[in-house]
């Protein structure tokens, strides 16, 4: 930690960056998202277990981005959002400067967007082991019992998009949900609107969900929509063996075809 | 009558006015005759009209309420409700509810000058009032208009453009943004503060009335002011977006002034007293 | 108005709750498997939480749903016609164990519903409402009632208010004419008060928001917003599991020839919520909105609607993903 | 003020025997917006389309639905119907009755009631629909030719033959291509240059011709007619206006020994040389690589010996930049080199060569002067084999197609070799003989009966080299599969045809789609063999594929009037139906977010990038942008967009929408 | 249930399968009146969405075809189909949503009497299925508990 306070001052001091986004203890004692302009309160900045933001969100809010150049603290889940990030062209890599962490918490050394990619290469990429269980759970129930279980899960949704503003990838100006011609997900946070929202959520992450889970830690009412989106970032791989935020120049799943990509269903 | 607020009156569309591709005015009438003996309103008040299945869309009531029987609205198809009216037919219902906001202070105005100045699809906010100060015209000294819009196109209410331009007792002055103008253009080439400036009306004892886009505004107000309008008798229209009309939906606030109940007539003094949010 | 006090026993109270259960939907709080604390209709009495700090939903939703039909239309050719819902068939509530706070917004919806035209769709449903409320004997951080003029005993909003005892046995308090008619209806399950105190959560006073509405009349254009907002994501998890706050929308939805209008919950955090048809939106960035919310509830409101919009609940911070602690914004808003 | 028009069907009993047209009438004109519902016998007749535009006029009509037949049938009849009768042709949308209702289902009240459900679909739809004028884009009437072989040559005349400006780009020093290097062409033995070099000619003095050889393409930015295209012209180190092409300087280089490449490696050339005596501009130019002066930092022996002083050492590349309209990708083929087939001993042993090494011998202006010699040793082979498919059909190569000229150009080897060698015998080694073709097969008859070319069905197995002889190891499939072995003097390999050198480079430059052995790919298979996916970018020759002289020219004519067809309009005229991306209000208010994704699915690089900025030049935010002169309106952009902020002209968002809804739902 | 006839709604793109549903009407091969089609350009143009809104709407089944991989008129719409309905079908199966209920086909301009085929066959498998319950109700039972005041 102290590694990453040095490291911030001296970012801040030399004005090679104008901010740094990290970790600061808040009065409960959650970690929360800090933003540090001066160096003289780059103490307040953390990294422990308690710092679980994927702070890769704030690179396209639009009061953040007024800062310029930054840094931001960024572990694995939070680098491969930025490397999404930049190859989905919302974010310019040489504007930011990383503060990597690893998985024992200590400060890396990522000097450029391509050691980011050398690092985030040699990692395990998969959803993280404890969501890992339930999913395969849940891949064990029948139809009628994985619908109900989610349409219980569902009927607790108020469309609160806390799921999509924690997402890093839901960086749109305009979501689908606030399109009305035509209303293509219903206004109201009953159980068809909730449904078609969900689904339309976890489409438009696929093959760009890295699997950092904070859409489902985000929920105010504990839904885990997170597990939509990384049963789909396991059929990514499944299918097409890709696993998202690994390169700055990828192009999405959808975006993307091979001519022989295999499927089973199409008569 | 139900004590259901949200409840619109039921209104057959007795005319349509095509003003420009855009730009339709619609007259419509109530289908419930008790209901029209007990409606009434006041120039400058807004309302919410709806297309069952589509939705409510906020505008003024463009029609002077000295003109009795029907109510008029003229709206730009922009959104959804507004696609929708516009694909509406004589005789096809709509709903209405109101009439909500305050009014613009007519009776305080008696006896002096009043001076419209309007861009745009901004006129159709202050036909009602315009209309409403001509019917009372002896009441009133000078009334000068000027109305600017992009291009001849644009220019909203021709006909009645034509009607004030012959009356002897109004002052009608249009004008167009260079290169909006056709061949036979005969009215003013400019922008509207430019054009204002040319006209240079006189202050004194006048009320100016002002209605446009916030860039019209916002070069319009110092020319007022070189003229020597005072702040108190400037009077504008302020427009947020609105749901219910009536100071709960809580969206059309700017500070602790609902635009629904207080507005949507600011003088622009008040306005001056308004955190930038509008 | 002196009120009475009577003690009831815990087993009374299941024998209290069954009887209302037989004539009414009971509305009580049960802890989910997930932890969470969510409102059920007629829950068995073993599964009713009596020890909870807060539920993870306000109860708003008895008074103003989060979906709400405000008529049914029906459109032929030409002709529309338009069929009111009725609210004479909305069913009589009680609301068990609520705390002080969640009760005490009951006034605050008021004040906005009904300041100026009554909103016949809140206070319909108010009347049907009896609250049997419950005092805090636990608190946490984001407890700040007490700054916000309630207390975690305060009888504000209940007909009746329960205070548990130490031995585990509770008073109840009977504040309202509604709350005495229960009291009138089963006498038996009641007895006299006795020596023993209640225990009550200590909560104490983070900030005086008499203070803070002073401080925020000249705040409009304080860097505070900004600073304190670079966080906020701008979703609208607090106003959603806020008790006070009411904003809505109103949409249409047909299927066919018919249809409904109906209003649903929205929030002054969404971009959308203020955005013109033209594009141009008056609070454009996140940092205005958060400054509407909290203005809206410690300014506007108690210069508006003659009461503060905030009830001290702490479940907008606890809800806030990003660790938005309003208490702790309102402490510093006092002292800017 | 929606005005809709119905106008049902019968199409003689071909709907009214299955569906009661009467109901679906009647049932549609109570539908909100339908002011006239009606029933004819022929809609398409003239009284029927007369019915249209009367209506129109009459109802004032906002949009029309023609329940009829298929749209894809009719949709144009009744769309110009609907523009004579003053309505925007867009506004028109056909309800399919016929084809995908009547014709397919029995008559019963479930096949009127589909029959209402679809004409039901198609009025929500229209009422959605948009008038929408034909996309205009201007064509600059300039085309240019990539390639100099037979394929560019001819497109490049006939087009400049319709008076339009031509500007071909060769990246040799010389245009001919292949067809330069060839001794006699099949199936007429006529020679190759005397009918190629006539052509040459008349390209360099063509009016309407630039030629900029020893040139090669930058980059190409726009689409169809208003292409701006980079040329880096290389330095040919000399003043191309003093050079008279007198060849003094190529005589007296001393550096002599370099492989000369149109000889393939057969012959050697000097640093400053002209490729061959009949090259079209006969002007040398000075191989950097090579040249003792660029390597050594002196020499310039040229220089001294000019008599118009043209050389210019320091002479730098050169970019132009040209505005085109066109483009006619000809950049032609190559054949299979060295290493390719360790099995035959290909380059261990000089005597094997391939087909093109094989013309320059037979050559009248070859390196042997059209003795057939071999490499090794000079002599002349009494006994030659042929291999054809070497490489081609061979999907363990990696070449699973056919290379289409090498069963002729065999034959014509072989018969060659007959005619300059009479006592030599000549074998042929092959799989099938594909000779279809005017006159083809008659010619490959022709080598086996009358000059006896011993045609061997069967693979080579395997060459060595035995005393001095190569050889040949391979079964006659014809005889049970019978072991054959020949000992033969020297074996020609009819090497595949691949795709050219930095024909994967090209294409990418063009944003034009190639094959995974990297030939530029047609636009459809069969119906536009000469088109690109690319609009205003055509094919001519072996690009493509290997192809014969005679289908080279046959598809550079092809492409030629492509081009001329184009060129005929001063606007180009395009459909509507494009996407277009939401620009409420102000740019800087889309609702776009620029994520680009959509550049990614666009099949046609129709998705630009377009900047907002302020006025100091600070980008704001960037958008997507259609070009509407490349989009074809597939609508793939349009379902991957999240945000809904692409939408496509005829099938928008809200008009697909409300057929589902309308399809599903009575109203 | 015997009488239950399933609304199924196909959504077909221009220059393969609707050429091919017109074929298999020139060639006047019979098939159940229960499908209703949506022309659209290509197989990309197909928002997923379309699909839920079509249950949503009553649909009890749905069939989504176009040209053959690599016949596409604009070369790659289907490819980019394909994974979508990739994409798609795996979380409809994840979350329960009966997939069975749509048929995903290449149906070419000249296959007229596949068409028919799929058409016949998708009917016959949701006929036996029955009407698609869960999904209508997820839309009409939420409606009518609102209605209810919960």
């Amino acid at each position: 930690m102290n590694n990453l306070i040095s490291r911030a001052k001296e970012l801040l001091e030399s004005k090679t960056v104008n901010v740094v986004i990290g970790y600061e203890a808040g009065p409960t004692g959650l970690a929360r998202p800090a933003f540090i302009t001066d160096s003289a309160k780059a103490d307040k900045l953390i990294y422990d277990e308690r710092c679980v933001q994927n702070l890769a969100v704030y690179l396209t809010k639009a009061e953040v981005k007024n800062f310029g150049k930054m840094a931001i603290v960024a572990r694995l889940p939070v680098m491969r959002s930025i490397m999404m990030l930049i190859s989905e062209q919302q974010v310019i890599g040489d504007n930011l400067i990383i503060l990597g962490i690893s998985e024992d918490n200590s400060l890396l050394d990522i000097a450029s967007i391509s050691v980011m990619q050398g690092y985030i290469d040699k990692c395990d990429l998969g959803n993280p082991s404890k969501d890992r269980e339930i999913l395969a759970e849940l891949n064990k129930m029948t139809p009628e019992e994985k619908f109900s279980w989610w349409q219980n899960q569902f009927s607790k949704c108020i469309k609160c998009y806390a799921c999509r503003q924690a997402c890093p990838m839901c960086y749109c100006i305009r979501c689908t949900v606030e399109v009305n011609q035509p209303q293509w997900i219903p206004v109201q946070a009953n159980a068809h609107g909730n449904t078609e929202w969900h689904i339309l959520r976890a489409m438009h992450l696929a093959g760009r969900c890295i699997s950092c889970g904070e859409c489902g830690r985000a929920c105010p009412v504990g839904i885990p929509c997170h597990l939509l989106t990384m049963q789909l970032a396991d059929q990514v791989w499944n299918y097409f063996h890709v696993h998202a935020g690994t390169s700055d120049k990828m192009n999405s799943v959808l975006s993307t075809y091979e001519p022989n990509d295999k499927e089973s269903f199409i008569i | 009558m139900s004590e259901n607020i949200y409840k619109p009156y039921l209104m057959e569309i007795d005319n349509i006015i095509e003003e420009t591709p855009d730009v339709r005015t619609f007259r419509l009438k109530f289908k419930n005759l008790e209901e029209a003996e007990n409606f009434s309103f006041k120039a400058g008040q807004f309302g919410e009209y709806s297309v069952f299945g589509e939705g409510e869309s906020t505008f003024c009531v463009a029609s002077s309420p000295t003109r009795k029987g029907y109510i008029e609205c003229t709206f730009r198809k922009a959104g959804r409700v507004t696609n929708a009216l516009a694909n509406l037919e004589i005789g096809d219902t709509v709903g209405f509810r109101g009439p909500y906001g305050n009014t613009f202070p007519i009776e305080e105005w008696e006896g002096k000058n009043l001076l419209y100045i309007a861009g745009g699809i901004a006129l159709p906010p202050m036909r009602c009032v315009i209309w409403n100060t001509i019917d009372l015209r002896e009441k009133y000294k000078d009334i000068t208009i000027l109305y600017g819009a992009r291009t001849v196109n644009d220019l909203v209410y021709k006909h009645e453009l034509d009607e004030w331009k012959n009356r002897p007792d109004i002052k009608l002055i249009t004008t167009v943004d260079p290169g909006g103008q056709t061949p036979d253009w005969k009215g003013e080439i400019g922008f509207v503060p430019t054009v204002l400036e040319k006209v240079s009306p006189s202050s004194d004892n006048t009320i100016a009335i002002l209605c446009g886009p916030p860039v019209m505004i916002k070069f319009t107000m110092p020319v007022l002011k070189k003229l020597g309008f005072q702040d108190k008798d400037i009077f504008t229209t302020l427009e947020n977006r609105m749901k219910c009309g009536f100071g709960k939906c809580g969206r059309c606030n700017v500070g602790k002034v609902f635009v629904c109940k207080d507005g949507p007539v600011f003088s622009y003094e008040q306005i001056l007293e308004l955190p930038e949010e509008y | 108005m002196e009120t009475t006090r009577k003690l009831i026993r815990k087993h009374s109270l299941e024998l209290l709750y069954k009887k209302l259960s037989a004539s009414n939907k009971v509305y009580a709080p049960v802890t989910a498997t997930d932890k969470q604390v969510e409102y059920k209709y007629n829950p068995p009495f073993s599964d009713v939480t009596f020890d909870h700090i807060r539920s993870t939903l306000s109860v708003k939703n008895l008074v103003f749903p989060k979906v709400e039909n405000l008529f049914i239309f029906s459109n032929s050719k030409t002709e529309s016609s338009i069929t009111d819902v009725n609210l004479n068939l909305l069913p009589n509530v009680v609301l068990w164990g609520s705390h002080p706070c969640d009760n005490a917004a009951f006034d605050i919806l008021r004040s906005i519903f009904c300041w100026d035209i009554n909103d016949e769709f809140f206070s319909k449903r108010l009347e049907k409402v009896t609250v049997i409320g419950l005092a805090c004997h636990t608190s946490d951080d984001y407890c700040f009632c007490t700054s916000t003029g309630n207390a975690p005993n305060s009888v504000k909003g209940s007909d009746i208010l329960l205070s548990k005892l130490s031995g585990g046995d509770y008073i109840a308090e009977f504040i309202t004419a509604k709350g005495s008619s229960i009291l009138a209806s089963s006498p038996e399950l009641f007895e006299n008060e006795t020596e023993e105190k209640a225990v009550i959560a200590v909560v104490n006073t983070k900030f005086s928001h008499e203070q803070v509405t002073e401080k925020l009349q000249t705040a409009f254009e304080h860097p505070f917003w900004v600073e304190n907002s670079l966080r906020c994501i701008g979703c609208g998890a607090c106003t959603y599991v806020c008790p006070t706050c009411a904003c809505f929308d109103i949409q249409d939805e047909t299927k066919g020839k018919e249809g409904r209008r109906y209003r649903s919950w929205d929030s002054c955090g969404f971009g959308l919520f203020t955005l013109h048809t033209s594009g141009h939106n008056p609070r454009h960035v996140q940092s205005q909105r958060w400054r509407q919310r909290i203005m809206h509830k410690f300014s506007y409101m108690p210069d508006r609607n003659e009461s503060l919009g905030c009830v001290g609940c702490g479940r907008c911070s606890s809800a806030c993903p990003v660790d938005m602690n309003i208490s702790e914004q309102l402490e510093a808003l006092q002292n800017i | 003020m929606a005005r809709i028009g119905v106008f049902v069907c019968h199409c003689g009993e071909n709907i009214s025997a299955t569906v009661d047209c009467g109901k679906v009438a009647e049932t549609i004109g109570k539908l909100k917006h339908v002011v006239l519902s009606t029933e004819y016998k022929y809609m398409c007749s003239d009284p029927g389309q007369t019915l249209i535009k009367e209506a129109i006029k009459e109802h004032n009509l906002t949009g029309v639905v023609v329940s009829a037949c298929s749209p894809r049938m009719h949709e144009p009849t009744f769309r110009k119907a609907c523009a004579e009768g003053g309505l925007n042709p867009y506004l028109c949308e056909m309800a399919n009755l016929r084809e995908h209702c009547s014709w397919v289902h029995e008559k019963n009240e479930l096949t009127t009631e589909k029959a209402i459900d679809i004409v039901r679909t198609q009025v929500e739809k229209v009422k959605l629909n948009s008038a929408l004028q034909p996309i205009k884009v201007p064509v600059t009437k300039t085309a240019m030719v990539i390639g100099g072989g037979i394929a560019g040559i001819q497109a490049a005349l006939d087009i400049a033959n319709t008076g339009h400006k031509v500007v071909m780009i060769e990246r040799s020093p010389s245009i001919g291509g292949h067809m330069s290097q060839l001794s006699e062409t099949f199936p007429t033995l006529d020679c190759s240059q005397c009918i190629l070099t006539p052509r040459m000619v008349e390209v360099a003095q063509h009016p309407n011709i630039t030629l900029y050889t020893y040139a090669e393409v930058e980059s190409v930015e726009g689409f169809i007619g208003n292409f701006t295209v980079k040329v880096r012209k290389k330095a040919k180190s000399l003043d191309e206006k003093l050079c008279t092409g007198c060849g003094l300087c190529t005589t007296k280089c001393p550096q002599k020994k370099i492989p000369n490449e149109f000889e393939q490696g057969m012959g050697m050339r000097p640093a400053i040389y002209i490729p061959f005596p009949q090259a079209v501009p006969n002007r040398p130019v000075i191989d950097r690589e090579h040249c003792t002066y660029y390597i050594k930092g002196k020499c310039k022996i040229c220089e001294i010996v000019c008599p118009t002083k043209a050389i210019r050492f320091d002479q730098p590349d050169e970019i132009i930049e040209l505005q085109i309209g066109a483009i006619v990708a000809a950049t032609g083929f190559d054949i299979k080199h060295a290493d390719f087939f360790p099995e035959y001993g290909y380059g261990r042993y000089k005597d094997i060569i391939d087909g093109l090494q094989f013309e320059r011998l037979a050559s009248a202006s070859g390196p042997t002067s059209g003795v057939i010699k071999r490499p090794s040793d000079g002599q002349i082979p009494k006994n030659i084999v042929f291999i054809a498919c070497a490489g081609s059909r061979d999907p363990a190569k990696g070449i699973a197609y056919c290379s289409k000229i090498c069963c002729m150009y065999t034959a014509k080897h072989a018969m060659l070799y007959k005619h300059k060698v009479h006592e030599g015998k000549a074998h042929v080694f092959y799989m099938d003989i594909r000779s279809g073709g005017k006159n083809y097969d008659e010619f490959v008859r022709r080598a086996i009966e009358e000059d006896h070319v011993n045609y061997i069905r069967g693979r080579v197995s395997t060459i060595y080299e035995r005393n001095g002889k190569l050889i040949v190891k391979g079964v006659d499939t014809l005889l049970s599969s019978m072991p054959v072995e020949i000992e033969a003097d020297m074996v020609v390999l009819a090497t595949a045809g691949v795709a050219n050198s930095g024909a994967e480079e090209l294409a990418q430059k063009l944003h034009i789609s190639y094959d995974s052995h990297k030939f530029f790919a047609e636009a459809h298979p069969k119906l536009k063999p000469v088109e690109t996916n690319t609009a205003g970018i055509f094919l001519a020759g072996a690009c493509q594929n290997p192809k014969d002289i005679p289908d080279s020219v046959s598809q550079a004519s092809g492409s030629a009037v492509k081009v001329a067809a184009l060129f005929s309009q001063n606007e180009l005229t395009r459909e509507p139906l494009v996407a277009v991306v939401n620009r409420m209000g102000p740019p800087l208010h889309s609702t776009c977010v620029g994520c680009f994704l959509c550049q990614a699915v666009c099949p046609y690089q129709a998705i630009e990038r377009e900047d907002i900025k302020t006025r100091d030049g600070k980008v704001l935010k960037s958008l997507a942008k259609i070009n509407e002169g490349l989009c074809q309106g597939c609508g793939t952009c349009v379902a991957l967009c999240r945000s809904k902020s692409i939408d496509l002209h005829g099938y928008s968002n809200n008009q697909v929408y409300a057929e589902v809804v309308a399809l599903l739902n009575e109203y | 249930m015997s009488d239950f006839e399933p609304k199924v709604v196909a959504f077909v793109c221009n220059w393969c399968t609707y050429a091919g549903a017109d074929l298999t009407g020139t060639s006047r091969l019979k098939y159940a009146s229960n499908v209703k089609i949506i022309r659209f350009p290509c197989t990309g143009r197909i928002d997923f969405m379309l699909l839920l809104k079509a249950f949503a709407n009553g649909a009890d089944g749905i069939i989504v075809s176009g040209c053959h991989p690599n016949d596409c008129h604009y070369t790659s719409g289907n490819f980019h189909a394909k994974r979508r309905w990739i994409m798609f079908k795996e979380l409809m199966d994840f979350m329960g949503i009966d997939m069975n209920r749509v048929t995903f086909s290449w149906v070419s301009a000249a296959e007229g009497a596949k068409w028919a085929e799929v058409v016949n066959e998708t009917v016959t498998r949701i006929r036996e299925m029955g009407p698609y319950v869960s999904y209508k109700e997820l839309v009409n039972k939420t409606i009518e508990e609102e209605v209810k005041n919960e």
